[in-house]
This record gives C-alpha cells, sequence and structure tokens, in this order.
C-alpha cells in the first residue's frame, strides 16, 4: 500500500508529474493568499474593535482612489492566474488533452465501460483491433466483436484489467456501452468520461512498474462504486509472455463465439 | 398614502395568515418552510454519512424503518445510498437555500429596504410561495415512488437519469418550483425598479437590495433553459424519444428501443447553464446579508460600495458564460475548456473584488462583536476557503485529477455551507427584532455559532484531503477501492463532526421558536442602523411604513463627521440634530 | 378575499408594473424557447440527414396555420385600439373574433396531430418528429394559455367593474404582448421544422 | 390616477394594416422560395432572414417596442445576448462530431408502414 497516502498516490505516468506540479503551485498561492489575509484580517478586528469613547473614522472623502488602490492586492492574485494560465494550463492541457504524442508505434487499445465494468481490448500482434457491432453484444461478448473479422483472431478482451507495457504510450479509445462512465486511473492522474454516442481518445505513457487501480468517477447506477479494475505496468517481455498466455486460452478463432450460432 | 381596505372586516386567519398577500407574512413562510427543508436534507445527509464511514453496518435507530428493499436488514442499499445523494443534492439546493436567501429575505426585507408598501403583485407572491410548497412535497414524495427517489444525482446526467426510476416525480417538481421561483424574480425586478420611494435612487439602495435585483435577473434567465432540458428529459422518459440517447445503447444486455440520435451532453449543457447562474444566486445574497451587517456592526460605511455593486453586476453578467468549467473532462471538445478557463478566471475577479471590499470595510471601525457580526466575520475566511479551493478545479490541468472527487464536494461545501448557510443564520440573527420585535439570546446564540463553525471546518477540510488522494465523490462504499483505504480514516472524523453540526442547530432551533413569545423586548432600531427597513415599527404593519418615507442620504451613513448621532438614518431628513 | 388595492406610490420608471411583469416574462419566455431552438440546431447538427419539411410534415397546413396567427394578431391590435377608445361593443367583438382564429389555429393543429398518429408516426419515431411535437406541443400550451387570458379579459369587459377599472387598458395591452409573442415563437418555428 | 393617457399610445390601426399585408407577403415567399429545394445552407440563409424580418415586424409595430421606453429595450438585449451565449453548445458539437460514433441519418428513419 505504499503507493498511496494523504496527498495525491504515486506518480507513474509521464504527464502525472506536470498535474502534480501545477496541484502544489496552486495550493501554495492559496496558502500564501489565505495566511496574508488572515493575518490583515485579524489586525483589523484587534485593531478596530469598539473602544468606548473611540468613534469608527471614515474615510476621507470616499475617494475612488482609495477604494481601487485596496485592489492592488487582486491585482497581484490575476497576475498570478494570467501567468498560471498561461505558462501552464494551457501547454500542458494541449499536450495532454488536445492532442496525442505522434510516437513510433503506439499501443491501440479500446476500452469499453458498462453498467459496472471495464472491457479492455486488446490489438494483439498483428496491431489490428477487430470490428466491432452493437447486435453482437452479448453476455459471452461484451463489447460485440466481429469474430469472422480476420483482424480480431489475435485480439484479447479482458475484464477490468489493463495491461501496459512500460514505457511504451497506449492510446486507448473510450467507450460506454449504456451510461455515462468515467475512466480514473490516480496513479495516472488520468480521468476522461466514456460517454455513450462519443468515441473519445485517451492516452497514457506509463513510467513506472508495479499495480495500480482502474475506477469509475461518474455516478453510473448503484454499483457506481464496485466497478474497479486493476492496471498492471509491465515491461515489454513480461506483457508478451502474458499476451501469449492469454492467446493460449482464449478459443480458437474458427469456433465463433457469435450468440447468433452459440445457442 | 391612504390604501382602502374596500370593504374589509378583519382579515381571517386564512386570509392573514395561509393564504396572506402581505410581503412579510410571505417572508416568514418562505423562511419556516426552507428551514424545515433544509432539516430534512440535512437528515438525509445524516444517513449518508453513517454509510460512508461505516460501509455496509447497519444504521443504528433508523435502519430497521427502512423496507427490505431499501435497506436491507438495516444496511442501505446502493439504490437507497444514490438517492438519499441526490435528494439531498436537490433538496438542499432548490428547497433549501435559495428560497431562504431569495425567498425568505428577500420578500421580506426588499419592499422594506427600498420602502415600498408591499411588492408589486402581492397575487402573484403569493401564488410563488403556494407554487413552492406543493413543488417541495412533490420532491420529497418521490421516496414513496416504486423503485425509490431519483437516484441519478442532483445533476440527473441522461442517459443515467432516463432508466433510473424516480426521475419523472423529480423532474416534475423542478418544473413547479421553476414557475414559482420565475414568478418570485418577475416580483422582485417589478418591485424594485418601479416601487422604489422617493429619493431612493438606484445609487442609494443597499447592497442587500443590488444582490437581491441581480440574483432575479439570474433566476429570470437562467432558469428557463433547465426547464425546457427538463421537459425533453421528461419526453424521454415518458414518450420514448431520444433527446439525450445515442443509437446502440446496450442497457443491461437488451439494445435501447429508442430511435437514436440523441446527445448526453446536450443536457450537461443546459443543465449547467443553469447550475451556475444558480451557484452564484446561493452567493449573492448571503453576501448582500453580510455587508449589511458589517457596514452596521463597524459603525462606518462599507468600504467601496460602488465597486461591490460593479462586482455582483459583472458576477451576474459572467455567470452566464462560465458553465461548462464543470464539464472540462465530460467528452466536451477540449478546445472550448481553453474559453471556459478564461472566462472562469475572469469571474474570479469580481469575488476576489467583493472579499476584499468586505475586509477593507473593517479598517477604521469600532467593531461590536455581537451574533450577527461574528457570524458575518466568520463568512469571510470560510468563504475565502471555499472560494480558493475553486481555483484548481477552474483550471483545467488540475481538474483533470480533481474533478468529480470530494475535493470538490469539500470546495462547494465550504463555500454553501460555511459560506452562504453561516451568512443566513446571521441574517436570523440580525432581523428577528424586525421580524418579531424581540431578540434571540446572546448565549444560545454564541454556543450555536462556535459550536456550527468548528463542526463546519471539522466535516469539510477532510474531504479536502481525501479529494486530494483522489476518493471519487457518490461512492456508496468507499472501501472497495484501494487507493481510499488510505484517507477511509477521514470518513469516520467527518462523520462524527456531522453528528455535531447537527446537536449544535438545536440551540439555535430553540432560541428561534422561543425568543418568538419569551425574547427580550426590543425598540424599534435595536441595532441603530440607518437602512430603510427600521424605519417603520417591527413588526411593520400590513402597508409597512405610516407615510411613504423621503430619503435623503446614501445606505451606510455612519458616524458623519460633525452629527453626534454616529447613525443617520436614510429618511430623517437632513434639518434635524445636526 | 380582500382585495387591497394599494395605490402606487409615484415611480421613478413611466413603465407601469403590468408592462414591465408582461415583458419580463416574455424574456424569460424568450430563453425557453432559445433552448429548444438551440436543441433543435445541436441535433440536427448531430444528424448525418435531416429530413426536408416538406416530406416529413404538411406545409400547406402549416402555411395556413401561419396565416391564421398572424390574423389573430392584427385583431388583438384592432382589440386594443377600440379598448383604448372605451368602445366595448367593438372591443368585445374584435377580440371574440381573435379568440375564434386562435380556436381555429388549435383545430387545424389537432387535425395534423391527428393524421400523423394514425400515421403511426409519434415523438419516438425519429428525433425529428420528438423536436417537432415537442416544440409545437410547447406552442400549443402557450396558445391554449393566451385563449385562456384573452377569455377572461373578454368576460372581464362584460362586467363594469373591471371594465372602468383604470388597470383593464394595461391588462389588455399586456395579453396583445403576449399573443405578439406568441406569435412570434411561431414565426421563427414554422420555417425552421417545416420548410428546411 | 389616469395612467393610461401618458404611457401607451395608441395603436396607429393604419400602420397596423400594412405590417399585416407585408407580414402575410412575406410568409407566402418563404413557402414558395421553400418550394424550391434549394441547397441547406441558402435555404436556411434565406428561410431565417425572412423570419427575423417578420419577426421585427411583428415585435416593433404590434408591440410597440419602436417607441419604448430605453429600460424595456436595455433588458431585452441582456436577454438575447444571453440566448445568443446559449449558441456555444452548438460550437462543442460541431468540433466533437468526428467523435459521434452513431450518428444517425433521421431523414430515412420512417415508422413502420407509414405512407410517406
Amino acid at each position: 500500500m505504499d503507493n498511496y497516502g494523504w496527498a495525491m498516490p504515486v506518480a507513474a505516468s509521464s504527464f502525472a508529474k506536470s498535474i502534480d506540479l501545477g496541484i502544489w503551485i496552486i495550493h501554495a498561492a492559496m496558502l500564501a493568499i489565505f495566511v496574508l489575509w488572515g493575518i490583515f484580517f485579524v489586525y483589523l478586528l484587534v485593531k478596530y474593535r469598539a473602544r468606548p469613547g473611540v468613534l469608527a473614522q471614515r474615510e476621507e472623502a470616499h475617494s475612488r482612489s482609495s477604494e481601487l488602490t485596496s485592489l492592488i492586492p487582486d491585482l497581484a492574485v490575476v497576475a498570478f492566474e494570467i501567468g498560471l494560465i498561461v505558462f501552464y494550463a494551457l501547454p500542458v492541457w494541449s499536450k495532454v488533452k488536445m492532442s496525442v504524442p505522434d510516437v513510433a508505434n503506439p499501443l491501440q487499445l479500446e476500452i469499453v465501460a458498462e453498467q459496472f465494468g471495464w472491457s479492455v481490448h486488446y490489438p494483439g500482434p498483428d496491431g489490428a483491433l477487430g470490428p466491432r457491432k452493437a447486435e453482437l453484444v452479448h453476455f459471452s461478448n461484451p463489447i460485440g466483436l466481429d469474430h469472422n473479422d480476420p483482424a480480431s483472431h489475435d485480439d484479447v478482451v479482458m475484464g477490468n484489467e489493463l495491461r501496459l507495457p512500460l514505457g511504451r504510450t497506449a492510446v486507448m479509445k473510450l467507450y460506454s456501452k449504456d451510461v455515462i462512465h468515467s475512466l480514473f486511473i490516480p496513479e495516472f492522474r488520468l480521468k476522461q468520461d466514456a460517454v455513450p454516442g462519443l468515441e473519445i481518445p485517451v492516452w497514457v505513457e506509463p513510467t513506472r512498474l508495479g499495480k495500480y487501480e482502474i475506477t469509475c468517477a461518474q455516478l453510473c447506477g448503484f454499483a457506481h462504486g464496485l466497478m474497479r479494475g486493476d492496471v498492471f505496468v509491465q515491461t515489454q517481455e513480461d506483457f508478451d509472455a502474458w499476451y501469449q498466455s492469454r492467446l493460449a486460452t482464449t478459443p480458437a478463432p474458427d469456433k465463433p463465439t457469435n450468440p447468433s450460432e452459440d445457442f | 398614502m391612504s390604501h382602502d381596505h374596500s370593504g374589509s372586516s378583519s382579515p381571517s386567519f386564512r386570509e392573514k395568515y395561509v393564504f396572506s398577500l402581505d410581503h412579510k407574512v410571505i417572508g416568514l413562510q418562505y423562511l419556516i418552510t426552507s428551514f424545515i427543508f433544509l432539516l430534512v436534507g440535512f437528515g438525509l445527509m445524516m444517513l449518508m454519512r453513517w454509510q460512508l464511514a461505516f460501509p455496509g453496518s447497519p444504521i443504528p435507530f433508523f435502519g430497521r424503518l427502512f423496507s427490505a428493499e431499501l435497506a436491507p436488514n438495516g444496511v442501505m442499499s446502493g439504490e437507497f445510498y444514490n438517492a438519499l445523494g441526490a435528494m439531498h443534492g436537490t433538496i438542499m439546493v432548490f428547497l433549501g437555500v435559495v428560497p431562504l436567501a431569495v425567498g425568505a429575505y428577500g420578500n421580506y426585507l426588499l419592499p422594506l429596504q427600498i420602502g415600498a408598501p408591499d411588492m408589486a403583485f402581492p397575487r402573484m407572491n403569493m401564488m410563488s410561495y403556494w407554487l413552492y410548497l406543493p413543488g417541495g412535497v412533490l420532491m420529497l414524495l418521490s421516496f414513496l415512488m416504486p423503485g425509490g427517489a431519483a437516484q441519478s444525482g442532483w445533476t440527473s446526467y441522461p442517459p443515467l437519469s432516463i432508466i433510473n426510476p424516480g426521475q419523472t416525480v423529480w423532474l416534475l417538481s423542478m418544473v413547479i418550483l421553476i414557475t414559482s421561483s420565475l414568478l418570485g424574480s418577475i416580483n422582485f425586478l417589478v418591485t424594485t425598479i418601479n416601487m422604489r420611494a422617493p429619493g431612493m435612487s438606484l445609487w442609494r439602495m443597499p447592497v442587500f437590495c443590488w444582490a437581491q435585483l441581480v440574483t432575479a435577473v439570474l433566476l429570470l434567465l437562467a432558469f428557463p433553459p433547465l426547464e425546457a432540458a427538463s421537459i425533453l428529459q421528461l419526453m424521454d422518459r415518458v414518450f420514448h424519444t431520444s433527446f439525450y440517447m445515442p443509437k446502440d445503447l446496450v442497457l443491461l444486455g437488451q439494445t435501447y428501443s429508442g430511435s437514436g440520435g440523441g446527445q448526453p451532453l446536450l443536457w450537461q449543457h443546459l443543465f449547467w447553464f443553469l447550475a451556475h447562474p444558480e451557484v452564484y444566486v446561493l452567493v449573492l445574497p448571503p453576501m448582500g446579508i453580510v455587508s449589511e451587517i458589517i457596514a452596521n456592526n463597524t459603525r462606518k460605511p462599507l468600504h467601496g460600495y460602488k465597486t461591490m455593486v460593479y462586482s455582483m453586476i459583472a458576477i451576474g453578467v459572467m455567470s452566464f458564460m462560465v458553465w461548462a468549467h464543470h464539464m472540462f473532462i465530460s467528452g466536451m471538445s477540449p478546445a472550448l475548456s481553453n474559453f471556459f478557463l478564461v472566462t472562469t478566471m475572469i469571474i474570479s475577479v469580481p469575488s476576489v473584488a467583493l472579499m476584499t471590499c468586505l475586509v477593507f470595510s473593517l479598517k477604521g471601525g469600532s467593531i461590536r462583536f455581537n451574533v450577527p457580526m461574528l457570524f458575518a466575520l466568520a463568512f469571510i475566511p470560510l468563504f475565502a476557503i471555499g472560494g480558493l479551493t475553486g481555483l484548481p478545479l477552474g483550471l483545467t490541468v488540475t481538474d483533470i485529477y480533481l474533478h468529480d472527487t470530494y475535493y470538490v464536494i469539500g470546495h462547494f461545501h465550504f463555500v454553501v455551507v460555511s459560506g452562504s448557510i453561516i451568512a443566513l443564520m446571521g441574517g436570523t440573527y440580525y432581523w428577528f427584532p424586525k421580524w418579531y420585535g424581540r431578540k434571540m439570546n446572546d448565549r444560545l446564540g454564541l454556543i450555536h455559532f462556535w459550536g456550527s463553525v468548528a463542526c463546519m471546518v471539522g466535516i469539510f477540510s477532510p474531504m479536502l484531503i481525501m479529494g486530494l488522494a483522489g476518493t471519487s465523490r457518490r461512492l456508496y462504499d468507499p472501501t472497495a477501492q484501494l487507493h481510499n483505504l488510505s484517507t477511509q480514516g477521514l470518513n469516520v472524523v467527518s462523520t462524527y463532526f456531522a453528528y455535531g453540526l447537527a446537536l449544535f442547530q438545536l440551540p439555535f432551533i430553540y432560541n428561534f421558536f422561543n425568543s418568538m413569545f419569551r425574547g427580550e423586548k426590543t425598540p424599534e432600531n435595536p441595532w441603530q442602523a440607518t437602512t430603510l427597513e427600521w424605519a417603520c415599527p417591527s413588526p411593520p404593519p400590513h402597508g409597512n411604513f405610516p407615510s411613504t418615507p423621503t430619503v435623503h442620504r446614501g445606505p451606510y451613513e455612519y458616524s458623519t463627521p460633525g452629527r453626534v448621532c454616529d447613525f443617520w438614518p436614510q429618511s430623517e431628513p437632513p434639518s434635524e440634530d445636526l | 378575499m380582500t382585495t387591497i388595492a394599494i395605490e402606487q406610490p409615484p415611480t421613478a420608471g413611466a413603465i407601469s408594473n403590468a408592462k414591465l411583469g408582461v415583458w419580463l416574462f416574455l424574456a424569460s419566455e424568450i430563453m425557453l424557447f432559445a433552448t429548444l431552438f438551440t436543441s433543435y440546431i445541436v441535433l440536427r447538427l448531430g444528424s448525418t440527414s435531416w429530413p426536408w419539411g416538406w416530406d416529413a410534415l404538411n406545409v400547406p397546413l402549416a402555411t395556413l396555420n401561419t396565416v391564421i396567427l398572424i390574423t389573430s394578431s392584427i385583431t388583438i391590435v384592432m382589440a386594443y385600439a377600440k379598448a383604448y377608445d372605451k368602445d366595448k361593443p367593438g372591443f368585445q367583438s374584435w377580440m371574440s373574433l381573435t379568440i375564434l382564429l386562435s380556436l381555429g389555429f388549435l383545430v387545424v393543429k389537432a387535425f395534423e396531430y391527428s393524421h400523423e398518429f394514425k400515421l403511426g408516426i409519434g415523438p419516438h419515431t425519429s428525433v425529428f418528429y420528438a423536436i417537432y411535437f415537442t416544440m409545437t406541443g410547447l406552442h400549443v400550451i402557450h396558445v391554449l394559455g393566451g385563449i385562456l387570458v384573452n377569455a377572461g379579459l373578454l368576460y372581464m369587459s362584460s362586467r363594469s367593474k373591471h371594465w372602468e377599472h383604470p388597470l383593464f387598458l394595461g391588462r389588455v395591452e399586456g395579453a396583445g404582448l403576449y399573443w405578439h409573442f406568441v406569435d412570434i415563437v411561431w414565426i421563427f418555428l414554422f420555417p425552421s421544422l417545416y420548410l428546411l | 390616477m389616469n395612467t393610461h393617457a401618458t404611457q401607451s399610445h395608441r395603436p396607429d390601426v393604419r400602420m397596423s394594416l400594412l405590417t399585416f399585408g407585408a407580414l402575410m407577403a412575406l410568409t407566402l415567399v418563404t413557402v414558395v422560395v421553400s418550394k424550391f429545394h434549394l441547397p441547406r445552407p441558402q435555404a436556411i440563409a434565406l428561410g431565417l432572414f425572412v423570419a427575423l424580418v417578420k419577426a421585427s415586424l411583428v415585435a416593433g409595430l404590434f408591440m410597440h417596442l419602436w417607441g419604448e421606453k430605453k429600460l424595456i429595450h436595455k433588458f431585452l438585449f441582456v436577454t438575447l445576448a444571453c440566448a445568443a451565449v446559449l449558441v456555444l453548445p452548438l460550437i462543442d458539437s460541431l468540433l466533437v462530431s468526428h467523435q459521434l460514433t452513431a450518428p444517425i441519418a433521421v431523414a430515412d428513419q420512417r415508422p413502420v408502414g407509414s405512407g410517406h
């Protein structure tokens, strides 16, 4: 349980550090603002408490200048905010959310959220993800994978288990079958709503080996809190070994598990 | 100014108290009804807190009372927890704080503070209360519906809210409540614009009246979009249209039979288009109350009256352009998030300016630490914490991590509970002598104040820490996820402080009802205030002012140089007592 | 219930309470229909193809409805003019003509709806029909509200207590403003649903 | 307290009848033009333009907005500004449209066995 404490969990993805940096900068600024104003506030209360015989002194001719001078600390806060936005928020946001890094061969995955589970669809060595059709969705085939298509022969679909090779950028397309869910991996600082009817790209580059947690951050029904899964970041070799073992156990492609034929 | 009681024998009890046309009676009706709804919402929360602190353990006293479906042998079920969460949010926002801030204080004090005999449309004013009450009761009735109350959060995002039970009654009562508050805001605007006493120019109105004016505009323009969105959601639920339902939805195994073509994000846009002006409706009137109390108890005019008024107007205007900072990671396009990041930063400027003016108003005053002033002073730091914790949520990047965690819950509870509700309680102590001609007991007030503030900080600070650790909100059982275990102890701390907060409300409730009859009698203007509502007998008779007051000066003429008495009521002719 | 007529103190603005109140109410109505039009456009953008009005709906009938509604706008202006001149019979005849026309609008609407229901078309058929039924349905409810208000005024004009009441003309003007607003909503609804 | 003389002026019947004629003509124009099934952008632009002209005729003359007090103009401007801000969701649905996985050909969604 060393990953978790009272502050943010361990940073295990490439952009996790920059998000943590932003959180610490803002909290440092918040603390400074609060303490400075707090001291000034208490000072005013003590100095200007009602004492017998001492009357309140009104400001002089209530000039506009005295009003504006009081806003100088606010200008400092605004300047800090503008700086934060221009130098921190916009660049990091465009890096993390607005674009997917064009890396040599990213690991293309599909994550399909449904009421109370995550199905992760791995492409396998051929790098091609089999097509999915809504009518094929069935208890044994949660994401409706079309097994007749050659691309899907070496695909593997795992429930609530995401395995990522260390250091290799994984581009995950988020889908949802029923209601709005939200893929949240605290250690990667990754959170993105999975909206039915939308295909939302998310990317992560794991930088630390270990076992982390997938959770759902958007209310999706009575078992919203129980909808969790595990993330294993492994070396490329372990990942390939695991993948081959999974391929061996999945049924041979020639016996399709399309619902229509089965029953 | 004679007003003809056309052939009225003394009005019967029904006309005087139940179907009254008097804005003061309607104000008090709103006050007591919204306090009751606050208590109901509080009760729902206390049930939730037990489940959060001790997941899976039976609720001590009340567990057995619930049906087996809601809480099998006393242990709360997932659906019941979601229903409690959704109803807690809805009741507190739409039935508790807003009717208290706008319906109760606005109705009672606005006509008095601008020197009007009553609201512009008394019958419509009565109708707005008598739509609010049935709407509220209908909302509570949704607990008795088969399948229980609405269970998809107070934000009721489709497609979950289309397939979950209990949502139809929620939507119907929302439409009723929205109609009630539309009528209210039309009444407020016409009264403020048309029925001010002679000499009471807009710039001589107290800050509280400005807050109510901006709030009325926000309510008038922001509520109808939610009404339209609710109508669309009602059509989706009842007539199986697909405004929010895309094609190929597979719900629990079967494909959804709708025609498809809808977009879930459409609801989020329309809901937050209302909900952000709504949260400023939650904050502006309490800020008006705090400014009144601070001006009165520092015995000097507010610092930067014009700056405060312009800030309130700026908040009103900007509040229509910031809504999507609730949707940074909701599938909305990231480019649009940058636009809302900038507008959110812009709206933080007037909020900070308002707080700065409040703090600088203390400078040079002679501060009296009576009970209302304590509440107003506690508002400033606690609301500041709420405002500051909004910064990381308003910034797109840090919102990636903090969105939908307990950090958000800590943030808005610091703003609403230790901000608005503390200010509203302070307003109760401050204007109680005007309502009943008697004063609330100070000792009980102090107990209530220090207890409530301590418990509020005790409940919400742990939430901020849990949020930083990544604990998501609306979790029926936080211990089911590994990354929440490290902060589960904080849940227990919050729960005990929540029950402490409940205990500290008892002195307030007792004090409120006891002082109505046995409180210490007070003169007309116990706090020596300058605003108009203190220039008429308390409780004011029907028609408020014996003769229409004429206003000669600004609202906060305290300690005017060259005057013996340290306050100069607005309606006092200039010639007297130089 | 004792109606306490509180005499208005002299006010700064010269706009009467009733007129200001009606305009504020219309502002909230503008926001209501603006949201529905936004939803219509968002839903239309989200679809690959959108039916052409002439195919999906009965345009000649809707054109008749537009003519009826615009005529009822002019008749209520005439009614207001007669009320301004304190000509009771003139007012009553023009106002009843307005009410008749709006009832005609409802009849045409009912015929159109029943024709569609007979064909099995309903809000659940497609997003186009969903937004069509929702917007025209809400508009019909507003027309019903207008009929009630106008009928109320017609009845009140026959009682001298109300006819001589100084605020009566303001009420007729308010009803007229509301009715013109309902007409404007239809003016935007008609092309967006039927013609484009 | 005779207020109505000062506030609202008597509606000018002749002008109203002229407006009525104009509205009728515009309605006819927009229906006939739409019959030609112009390509979508032009059809929408034209239809919207005619609707705006008709609406401003009704608002300006029938509702006496033309000679109305400044306060009402200002308030209507604020309302229309808020309504315009509602357009932002459109921009979002445009930017996100490439991510739609289930766009619908609404045109060919027919109820079963309908005549159309």
